[in-house]
This record gives C-alpha cells, structure tokens and sequence, in this order.
C-alpha cells in the first residue's frame, strides 16, 4: 500500500541537508505558508541553505518570539523562511521581494545582507514561478519577455524572436520543496483554500523532493477526482497539522 | 495653484478607464483603491498574482477578513461570484502571456517614451520587485498612477528615468494629482488637468514638453 | 454585465477567415472534441485552414455521413478535424498522431497527403503540449529534451545543458482555439469531465480567440472556485450545446 | 524449439517489475495489458498522456464504458480511489519533467546501445510519434515489450537500429516472447529465457552477441 504521510515533521525534514536549496511555498501574510516544516527545520538546524521563496518573509528570531511590528495581523502558528534567515541558517536567498532596506529601519534580512552574511538573486516573481515550473516540466532553459533592456537581466543572455528582445531563463534546479495544502491524501493528492495556493501549488514536484504539510488528511477518493490541484505524484511526503506527533 | 488631488480621487479618476469585461491588475498602493470605484452598469475581472481571478472589494471588518483570501498587496479581499484560484505558475502565464487587459502600478519615475522605474529607489537595494516588471512586460495596457512629484516637487515624468528600469517604452497613460497623460510616439500628451490647474502650472512641474491635446479638459470627478 | 454566451455555433466561428491557424482540442475516440463547432466550421466553409490536434481523427466526409469503419464506439453527435479535411478545408495538419499509412488501406487523410494536397507537420505529443502552452504563456521558445538526436528534430537548434542536448522549439501561435468543456459560466470558467480535459484544457487560452463548447451554461459561482479548470480569462465565446439554435 | 509466449504472458513478466508506489505509464498494445497483472500487495498508480493519473483496469462492458474515461490507447478504463485528471500540458510536465518512475513501450527495433525505435516503418510515412518520444526521453525507466523477431523471423534486436529512432539510449529492459534482456554500460546481458528456450536459440534470433548473466534463470510465471 502506498503511504506517503510521515507522524513527524522532524523526521519528514530529517534528511535536509547543509547547503540544500529549498523551495518554499506562500505569499505575503497570507496562510498558506509551511510553518510547521519551517520549525522543524529549524529544530533540525541544517545550515548554508539557499531559500528559494516569494520573499524571506516577516521572520522572528525564533518560534514562540513574538511576531514583528507591523499594521497586520498574522495567520495562527505562523512562521515564514525569515525564522530560519535570523536562525543564521540561510546563506543565499533567491526572491522577489526581499521589500526595501530603509534606513534607520533595517530588517535582520538587511541586517545580514549588508554585513555580507548572506547572498540574495532578486528574480522578477514571474520569472521565479516559470523558473520553478520549468524544474518541474522538464525544461532546462526558456526566453522571456520579462526584464529585456532592464538591470535585472544584465549578463544574461538575450534573443530577438519577431523584432522584441528576450531574456533567456534557467530552470531553478532545486532539493527540496516545502510547500502547504489544505487537504491530501495517502497518495498525495492535494487541494489548498484560496490564495494560499500560490507558490505552494507552483514549487509541489519542482524539487527532487517535495514536502506537503497539511491541515488534515483525507481518504483516499475523498477529494474529487476534478477538483485536485496538485497530482499526487508531484508530493514525496505529507505531514498533517492535525495528527502530527508535534504540536505547532 | 489648486490643490492636488488625494489618492481616493486619482483612484477614482483611474478606474474610468475600466471598460466593461476587463481583467485588471492593479499594484501595491493607490491602485488598489480603484476597485471601490468601478462605473456602474460595468463589470470588472480583478486578477491578482497570488492566483485569484475576479476578487471583490476589499474587507471592510474583521469579520470579513479571510486569511486565505488576499490580494497581491497583501489586503484582505470578499468573495466574488465567478473568482477562481490558481497557483503562480498559471498566474504569471495570464500576466506574461498578454491576458491582462489593463494593469494599474504606481510609479517613481516615467520617462517621455514610457519607460517606468518603480521598483528600486537608490540606497535601498536590493530594491522590491515583486511582480511589477512581469507586468511592466506583459499587460496590454498600462496605467501609472503617482503625485506628479517627488515629496521635495521635483518633476518624477522625466525625460530620461534616472532610477533603474522595470520596464522600457511600457506606460501608456500617467495619472497624477494633478494631471491625465498620455505616452504616444510623438511623446507625452495631456489630455486633463486637475480641476484648478493650468497647462503652465503642470508643465512646470513636467521635466519634458508637454504636447497640448487639442480635446484638453478639466478631470471630470 | 460580461455575457461571452453566443446563441449560435455559426455565429461564433463566423469570423474565422480563410488561411487561419486553429488549435481544436480532443484526444483520441474519447467525448470531449467540439464536435458542433466543427460542424459550424464546416458549414462555413473557411479554406486553407491550419489545423493542429492530437491527429486528424476519424474524420467523415459530411456530417451525418456514415462513421468510419473501426472496432470502437464513437460518442454521440461526434465529429473532429477529419471532417474539415475531407472536405477540403485544411492544407496543413500540425499533429502528433496521424496514424500509420497502410498500403492498400489508405485513409482521406492519407490520400490527401500522398496527392501533395495537404501538408503535415509531425510534433511529439509533449512537445505539442508544450508548444501550445508556451504561446500561452508568452513564451516564444524554449529548450526540451524529446527529439534531440532524432529525424524529428532535423534541422532545429541544439544545445547542450549540463552534458545533454536539447533542442530549441518555439511557441504554436494561432487564430482560433476550439474547445470541449463539460459546463461554463457566462464569464468563461469552464469544468471538463475526465479525460475529456486532455488538449482542450491546454489550448484554451492560447489563441488570440477561444471559442468554448460546452454542455451547458451554469449561473456565475455556481462552479467552485477551487475547481475552476480554466479560468476564465482564457475564454472570448461560449456556446451551448443545450441552449444553441443549431441542432446536433 | 520451445513455444514463444503469448502477449498476456508477456505483460504478467513485465508487470513483476511493478514496485509498490510506482508511477507507471503504458503505451499502445501489449503494455496496455498490464494493468491486470499488478502484483498482489502492490499498489501501483498509471499514468495516461491523456490527463489521468491513478485509473484503474480497462472496463469490460459496455455498462462500464465511458467516453470520458479513456487512457492513452483509447481504451476505456474504469476510476479508481486517488485518481485524477488534468490537461496535457500538465500532463507532459509530469512526462518529461522526468516524475514517472517507469513507462512501458511497444518496440519495432531496439540496439544493443539501448536505442529504440517503434514509430515509424519505412514506406508508411508520416509515422505515429504520439506521446512515446517524450515518454522514452522522459522516463526514469523504459521497459520495452515486443516479440523477439518480425513476423519473417528476422531480428528486431540489432546492433544498430536501421528505423528512425523515438530516442538513443533510452531502453533500460526488453522483455520479449523468449527472453528477459537488460541493457547495461557493458552491452546486452541475458538475464532470463522463456520456459524451453536455450541460451543458444534466443542468441540466433539476436544480432549483437549477448552477455550471459551470472544468475541466468528460466522466466518464473
């Protein structure tokens, strides 16, 4: 029988390892963001990680901190890739949006940028996300229209097609990816709520092994057959929020 | 001079450009206003690049706030009949695949062939930026809106954007406090003033010559 | 108030002009090929058309014509592309699966190949697929691994990526996309059934106009969100089965 | 020489290289027939080009058909618990992402270097690539099914294929109707001969010289 759900976030992340690049599913302040894998990794304490994710997030400088000023409110038991950036576990972040370095209000990522402690590759989230789907389709390389004749592409190769310049992109070749669903199943299958899909549904079978933490498990058939928005065979393990041996 | 106008009014001004069965992007900042200000007897298709297609208004109480339901700039959005989800992958395949009706950012900079800078102001790198420049590269159409100056009224539609590019030769309408410009080939037009202003009074403050529209009105609010 | 529904198949190809590229999903015997779109097509009459599918499919020379001998059933009221080829509207077949030439047992397709009458571009499946999805996606070319050191890719660009080579295909640009859905909804959201999704899921989207058959139109929300399978931003016309004023 | 095995035999050997969790896709003809040789206490998910992934064994009545369950050869097949669908580009993401653990082909010639060829016969141009090309590059393992040799008696395994390839290097075991062949870095090793065949007769009907394998059995059935 196949049986894909681990009773233990420890051990669904155990095998991390130092220097692993790792995809990371959210957006923004949205739920939708793996937080209990996050803290497992953190437990774990793998070191010289790339984090390959929308943004590092809002971060604090360890689970049960209390959660950063800011006008919004946070999901219940969040954490973002920031957790792991103040834990001094990340060396290289590639993201869309590391938001701006203002200063006299600098952000630990910030912090740790500009003391060269660690790397960042901005990438223009479109491009990201097709990077990511590339890994996933196959597809090593492909153009796109997007950063032509910008600063974000300097060094990179560029092609004409039909008179418009084009940028040529590189598959984001990834370890692991921790993604969040609402709801999966033995196999794998996997449904999300709302904009919490977003990069989650995007990195799931992106990386050589895919993560998906849950809310609950399901039986099998429970979710109809039309409605999975991740395949199962795009997901390695589950862990489920509900019945996991850790609490948040 | 007048007064310029505030965002609520350039949000609103923006949104009379929403024609009926549009899908529209809008940014971080004013643009998001805009969906409070759809013409009646219109309906719009919000898309969003968190994957969400035709979102409603904004949430207004607690209550209606749904942690699995945001726009791009992180807002808590309602509901709508006929929204659907997707991830980011088939999102940006919307954006840079040319689906995208009009999109609605805000701008630091505009040059006088509609290059725009938005995403990084110098000294603050590595700069935010996020899914401006997919689409910067990939709407059908784009509008800019901003104050038509910087904090210290120093002109931001400039002959050349001295700040890094999102995108070269993209905007094709700014709308300011203070004016409603169009990007041509010929260069820029203004077609509207803010109610108040002179055509001397937006010049001034505009680095490169304005054409004058020969249809050139007040803003109708 | 946004309402795609057209009342008429004829009238939702009646723009379609002679020499057009047109994308028409469908996948083997199964339900799920516009069937009544391309018996509107056929009905006017546009030549030189471009047609790219799965294959040519069983074809007949005229609606209600008599199907194809063959071991299998068809669904009911079905057509596909082989209806436009046998009456001559199509001078070029973009196809994975034309089917096997057999002396002495040659089909219309075939025939008309052999006379130098229509021409055929062979595309594996996935890079079909892909082709399609590119133009969708505003991707004009990118690199895959299928055909690479094959006839198939004869004369293509080549390149080699971390010590294997692949080769260059471009986007499947086109004029029209004919799709099979199950229902839809008067902004364009469309749900399939089954393996009836295959290619209509694919191409709808990646014409400069989509035109959806469906079974039957539903109110607006009436589909999940969640289970949306083409959003509607990909779809320009509807059309009906049930409510149509053209019968089967 | 002993009788060759028939096609449902074939596919009972081949279905014994089904793990537990594998994703399997099966091409036209003899792989098809697999799926009603999963081994007991396996649990094994196929995958069809044509948007499902999990279905079950082809229908037997006409009760059980449905025109919108049908795998990749056109059969009708029956759901199953776990099953999905999705649309080809997703499809062929999956394919040639490199997700599926084994594919199982037809083969007109198969090359001691692991070369394949089963779409096109020369004189019946165009040839029917279908999904094989992508499946042959895109597969973690290629299992080719075929009878030993052409209706003529002659060879299909050659040294050299002389059809047009689906892809070099691809084939990683051949299974035929008198032997199990794996192909290796070192060449074609024999690993087992139907019920009643020598090593010397299975060698007769193949071109390149055959290695023999150190555990050489009889196929267990």
């Amino acid at each position: 029988m196949i049986n894909k759900l681990y009773d233990s976030f420890d051990k669904a992340v155990a095998d991390v390892f130092d220097g692993a690049v790792i995809l990371i599913g959210g957006f923004g302040p949205a739920d939708g963001c793996p937080s209990y894998l996050i803290r497992a990794l953190y437990r774990k304490g793998a070191k010289n990680l790339t984090l390959v994710s929308n943004g590092p997030g809002r971060g604090r400088p360890a689970p049960g901190a209390p959660a950063p000023p800011g006008p919004r409110r946070s999901p219940p038991n969040y954490d973002d890739g920031g957790l792991l950036i103040q834990n001094g576990q990340v060396t290289k972040c590639i993201c869309a949006f590391p938001g701006q370095g203002r200063p006299g209000m600098m952000s630990p990522f910030h912090k740790l940028l500009t003391e060269g402690k660690m790397a960042v590759e901005l990438v223009p989230q479109g491009t990201l996300a097709e990077r990511i789907r590339a890994a996933k389709a196959g597809i090593p390389a492909f153009y796109t229209l997007t950063g032509a004749g910008t600063v974000i592409t300097k060094g990179k190769e560029t092609r004409v097609f039909e008179g418009r310049e084009y940028v040529l992109e590189h598959a984001m070749k990834a370890d692991f990816a921790l993604v969040r669903a609402h709801k999966g199943d033995r196999w794998g299958n996997l449904v999300y709520q709302g904009t919490s899909r977003n990069f989650n549904g995007a990195m799931a079978g992106a990386a050589k092994v895919t993560i998906a933490e849950v809310d609950e498990m399901v039986e099998l058939g429970e979710i109809h057959p039309e409605a999975v928005a991740t395949p199962s065979i795009y997901v390695n393990r589950l862990c489920s929020r509900k019945d996991s041996r850790e609490g948040p | 001079m007048a007064e310029r106008l505030d965002e609520q009014t350039m949000a609103l001004r923006v949104a009379r450009e929403f024609q009926n069965g549009m899908v529209v992007n809008l940014g971080v900042g004013t643009p998001t206003l805009c969906t409070n200000y759809i013409p009646e007897d219109r309906e719009v298709i919000f898309q969003s690049e968190n994957g969400c297609l035709g979102y409603g208004r904004t949430a207004q109480t607690e209550a209606e706030q749904d942690f699995n339901l945001i726009n791009a700039s992180g807002q808590f959005v309602i509901g709508n009949k006929g929204m659907c989800f997707f991830d980011h992958a088939e999102s940006f395949s919307m954006i840079r695949g040319g689906h995208i009706d009009l999109c609605v950012l805000g701008g630091l900079q505009v040059s006088e062939k509609g290059d725009l800078a938005n995403w990084l102001i110098p000294g603050r790198e590595p700069g935010s930026i996020g899914g401006a420049m997919d689409l910067a590269f990939g709407a059908a159409k784009l509008i800019i809106v901003m104050t038509h100056t910087t904090r210290d009224n120093e002109p931001k539609i400039l002959k050349q954007c001295t700040y890094a590019l999102t995108a070269p030769r993209c905007v094709d309408l700014v709308v300011t406090d203070i004016a409603v410009i169009e990007v041509t080939d010929r260069g820029l037009v203004l077609k509207e003033t803010a109610p108040g202003w002179t055509v001397g009074e937006v010049q001034k403050l505009t680095e490169p010559k304005l054409i004058i529209a020969p249809d050139l009105k007040a803003m109708a609010l």
